[in-house]
């Protein structure tokens, strides 16, 4: 059955994060690298959880993204049940939080952090054994979170796209998967600023040498 | 009968609203239910219409009462908990249960109770049933992400009063004052009082005056909302207390058809100390803080202190 | 054994109530169904009758104080009729949703506008589909019966389900007929005390209602359907023993009137019927071979049993008295319940349907002598030129 | 996913919990840990009385954190009088 309704070439985006303080940087990882897609003529879709949804203070949220070459069919599976890039907007959730369920093989997994993969890893439980890469930015450093209750629940955002801390998450995702062009990504962005420099410092970490030397 | 409480080291040791709920980090409101329940003790029957308190503290079909909780609808508190007070009152009479008259809580939040539930709040008081309506006020429809209701301030940012450059304030119209319209017009009542959740001994004292009424008792909590107010999370004590200290809330109680201060400034600061700190208010001009200045001296009045704040600067 | 008394539909109604014991009451005045409150009021004020007789503060807070009365375990009764019946509608769902059988009468009445407040079925059948035991009665005796029998099957703990008991307001609510009010021996052999496993009793806290996430929600939605489904085997028992215990037997389903030899039938509820059963009366002596059906209980539909008795006739009138606007078939939803019933008979049983006494008029004697008059000609056709018809308008 | 009949509380209806609720464990939302200093807690019990999640516990001589359910607001800091509650990254912590 599953195999029957597999849409060849869709990547899933799910981005994680804290409620309220940091629901419109998750909404905008996703919003950012999907539209940066469609400016690449590719078919898109970005959401959030609904259920994740009225946000409360810190409470773990997914926004989520999808990008295909041909027209997305599942538009209404309204979870991405098999990510392939999954995105934190806070380092506190690899403790804790089933971050990489579902993950498809060769997954790469972002983190918004100062400490280095190394130590992260060992806080991640479940799923590893699908996870390619770690990518760490310390999107923190580049721009703030701009908290807004604006464009929420369907609502158009009234502080623009990729303003904050977001803009930079999404390079690093960028960086790590080249799922888009970056420039594509600076197209869309308005903290193009954050979004270079963690293109720039964003690092990658092969899974691999983690579980070596764990 | 419920005993005063004497001191916040006298306060009961055992939760009734147990840890294991989807509120907010420093959630205003979860605090004054866990406060109130507290106060209450076990022999309890809480309701909760919709909203916050109904949806995040029930999330995924489950919740964190000790004692038994129903959903009403965000309409119909008053009502709900008017017929679990007449089956009980029936149901003692017919020696149809043994149990014990209960305490019957509502807890409802300004929606619930100064908007969409009044009508049903006010025939409650009307009536006389022997309960004990909360409104916690969050001074807004929470729940959905933060819409304006009718004790949402002056001034105040909501999705649903957002300040724009056509609206330069946001809300422009001024509360309601719920509690006054309790007071006057429902010749059941028995009390009422005003709360704030920054003054937990009072706050859970005068739910205990509440339930000893032995008829309608109402109280009404003031109860900053970090997300819906934009204050950091562990502010929310402070905020509560700013409030009470600016003036922008007033703790008294009304008791034998007397209105009594049980809590008064000792100076009062004005007004923009206590918004300075809210991104809710962030957007405001000095003639809108003026006005919101103006409105705290007019309700201060009414409960009898002399406004002695500065303007805002 | 019970009294015999002329008494109205509402009347007969509030003494059902006060013969089932109920602890909670809530009123709300709107015509026609305020009489049972005023008598309920009444039995309260003589002690007839020991209950806490709450004063509603519009239909949405009367259903509001009878579920939290329901929830607390009481035996709870409330009323309404027309617009007071729709502005109440928040309140129905979470009542079967959260099991708790309280019953509420409806006198029906069209709704506004302009203010009519003559009888219609609309404003009940807007409520159809919320999990609610449904039907009407014909006779203030059956109003009765109809308050015990739902209680009774409402409560069954396989149950659990609220009930509307209706009445067509003014015909049958306010005209006298002759009741048998049972003794309060009988009844108590009938109907035993309420008990619910979930209630509000601080001995044994429980969380009624807790807010579900959507993939609780189909399985919460399985269980008021498997709810309703499962009801009518206890509606057929439950029947029975009310035969046994009071002497009257009711057909659960249908009432079938002179249907023996017929050869087209009118299908239809509520008190109405009985002017029907004058016409058909009338028409046998003619030598005409008609007949009527009457539907007893509209929720759960009986599908199968109005197939089974449907389905051997040459035409079969529906009669909705009620608006269904914009509804296939043009007439309303007995038509379109009674063709689904009829599915796959193909044109072996032509069904018509006619729209009567809207608004609270009569359905004449002379109307229904036209519809048979169009229902011979289909039969003989073997099918209808027009899908229904308005009356008086149209035929 | 649906979760099938059998498993969804009839009538909506569940259980009270008796002192936590274990549906609903949110010290996952935590970035931030209390920590007491001990030497400097005077037991006032103003973090416990101020906690919107009853998560601090009352103990004979200093209070406590339950860090299965504290969501690390970091009120019980604010409130303090003496200063004996600090916050601290949650990541600096392995347990």
């Amino acid at each position: 059955m599953t195999n029957l309704f597999e849409e060849p070439g869709l990547k899933q985006i799910t981005v994680w994060a804290r409620g309220v303080y940091e629901n419109k940087e998750a909404r905008d990882v996703v919003v950012a690298v999907t539209e940066a897609a469609a400016l690449e003529g590719k078919f898109v879709q970005a959401w959030e959880n609904y259920v994740d949804l009225p946000d409360r203070i810190y409470v773990p949220v997914r926004a989520y993204g999808k990008i295909s070459d041909q027209e997305i069919e599942s538009k209404y599976v309204y979870e991405n049940e098999t990510p392939d890039i999954v995105a934190l907007t806070e380092e506190t959730l690899v403790k804790g939080v089933d971050i990489l369920a579902g993950i498809k093989p060769g997954a790469v997994l972002v983190i918004n952090t100062k400490r280095p993969a190394e130590y992260l890893f060992k806080f991640i439980k479940k799923g590893t054994e699908n996870l390619a890469s770690i990518v760490t930015v310390d999107a923190n450093s580049l721009a703030k979170s701009i908290i807004t209750l604006s464009g929420a629940e369907g609502a158009t955002d009234a502080s623009g796209i990729g303003k904050g801390m977001g803009a930079a998450l999404a390079a690093a995702i960028v960086k790590a998967t080249g799922i888009v062009q970056f420039e594509s990504l600076l197209k869309i962005v308005e903290n193009k600023n954050a979004a270079k420099k963690a293109f720039e410092k964003a690092q990658v970490v092969d899974v691999k040498t983690l579980v070596n030397a764990g | 009968m419920l005993e005063e409480i004497k001191s916040i080291k006298k306060a009961p040791v055992e939760e009734y609203y147990v840890p294991g709920h989807r509120t907010c980090a420093g959630c205003g409101p979860a605090l004054q239910y866990r406060l109130v329940a507290k106060a209450a003790g076990p022999n309890t029957i809480f309701l909760g219409p919709t909203g916050c308190m109904y949806v995040a503290n029930t999330s995924y079909g489950c919740g964190p009462w000790a004692v038994p909780w129903i959903h009403a609808q965000i309409t119909n508190g008053g009502a709900v908990a008017s017929g679990i007070e007449a089956a009980y009152k029936a149901m003692i009479r017919k020696h149809k249960t043994d149990a014990e008259f209960p305490n019957i809580i509502v807890m409802a939040g300004d929606g619930g109770s100064a908007d969409i539930g009044i009508q049903a709040l006010s025939a409650a008081f009307y009536r006389g049933h022997n309960i004990l309506f909360v409104a916690y006020d969050n001074e807004s429809y929470a729940n959905t992400g933060i819409q304006t209701s009718p004790t949402t301030p002056y001034g105040a940012w909501t999705t649903f009063s957002p300040a724009g450059p056509v609206i330069p304030e946001g809300k422009k119209l001024m509360p309601k004052d719920l509690p006054k319209i309790m007071a006057h017009g429902h010749p059941e009542l028995k009390y009422l009082a005003t709360a704030s959740l920054s003054y937990p001994l009072d706050l859970m004292n005068k739910v205990r005056k509440g339930l000893n009424a032995n008829g309608p008792a109402f109280l009404y909590i003031h109860a900053p909302c970090p997300k819906g107010w934009s204050f950091p999370a562990d502010k929310t004590v402070e905020i509560g207390k700013l409030a009470v200290e600016t003036g922008m809330f007033q703790l008294y109680e009304l008791d034998g058809g007397e209105y009594k201060l049980t809590y008064k400034p000792r100076e009062l600061k004005p007004v923009s100390e206590y918004i300075k700190y809210q991104g809710r208010f962030s957007h405001l001009q000095p003639e809108h803080i003026e006005k919101l200045q103006q409105f705290a001296n007019q309700r201060l009045k009414e409960v009898g202190i002399e406004a002695v704040a500065a303007p805002a600067e | 054994m019970g009294v015999k008394k002329r008494i109205s539909g509402c009347v007969a109604t509030a003494n059902a109530v006060k013969l089932a014991d109920v602890e909670v009451i809530c009123s709300y005045p709107i015509r026609p169904y305020t009489g049972i409150m005023s008598e309920l009021a009444r039995m309260v004020a003589d002690g007839e009758l020991d209950a806490e007789f709450v004063y509603g503060e519009g239909e949405h807070g009367q259903l509001s104080v009878v579920y939290g009365a329901s929830a607390a375990g009481a035996r709870a009764f409330t009323g309404s009729s027309g617009v007071g019946v729709t502005y109440a509608m928040e309140v129905y769902s979470p009542i079967s949703g959260e099991r708790l059988p309280l019953q509420m009468a409806i006198a029906d009445r069209t709704l506004d506008p302009p203010g009519d407040f003559g009888s219609e079925q609309t404003d009940a059948l807007c409520c159809r589909d919320q999990g609610w035991i449904q039907g009407w009665a014909s006779t203030p005796q059956e109003a009765l019966d109809l308050t015990l029998l739902y209680y009774r099957i409402g409560e069954d703990p396989r149950v659990l389900l609220p009930q509307y008991a209706c009445q067509d307001g003014y015909f049958v609510s306010h005209i006298l007929g002759e009741v048998d009010i049972p003794d309060a021996a009988q009844v108590k052999e009938f109907l035993p005390p309420y008990k619910n496993h979930h209630v509000l009793d601080p001995r044994n806290p429980q969380i009624i209602g807790a807010q579900m996430e959507p993939s609780m929600g189909p399985g919460m939605q399985y269980q008021r359907y498997q709810a309703i489904e499962g009801s009518r085997k206890v509606i057929e028992e439950v029947h029975e023993e009310f035969g046994r215990i009071f002497g009257r037997k009711y057909a659960p389903w249908v009432e079938e009137y002179m249907t023996d030899d017929a050869e087209v039938v009118i299908f239809m509820q509520g008190g109405h019927a009985e002017t029907c059963k004058t016409v058909v009366k009338r028409l046998r002596n003619l030598g005409e071979k008609v007949g009527l059906v009457r539907l007893r209980t509209f929720r759960p539909f009986p599908t199968q049993q109005v197939r089974d008795a449907l389905g051997r006739f040459k035409a079969v009138g529906v009669v909705d008295n009620s608006v269904n606007f914009g509804i296939s078939g043009a007439a309303g939803v007995l038509l379109t319940e009674a063709r689904t019933a009829l599915y796959g008979l193909g044109d072996k049983v032509p069904t018509v349907g006619f729209v009567a006494g809207l608004g609270g008029e009569m359905i004449t004697h002379d109307e229904f002598y036209k519809m048979f008059a169009k229902l011979k000609e289909v039969a003989k056709a073997g099918k209808a030129d027009k899908q229904s018809y308005w009356l008086p308008f149209e035929l | 996913m649906s979760v099938p009949v059998k498993e969804v509380p009839f009538a909506g209806t569940v259980p009270s919990p008796k002192t936590e609720n274990e549906g609903m464990i949110t010290g996952n939302w935590r970035t931030r840990r209390p920590v007491l200093d001990a030497d400097k807690c005077t037991n006032c019990l103003i973090c416990w009385i101020s906690c919107p999640d009853s998560s601090v516990n009352q103990n004979a001589d200093v209070v406590s954190f339950n860090l299965k359910y504290c969501k690390g607001c970091g009120i019980c800091n604010e409130v303090c009088p003496v200063g004996a509650i600090s916050l601290a990254p949650e990541l600096d912590f392995e347990d």
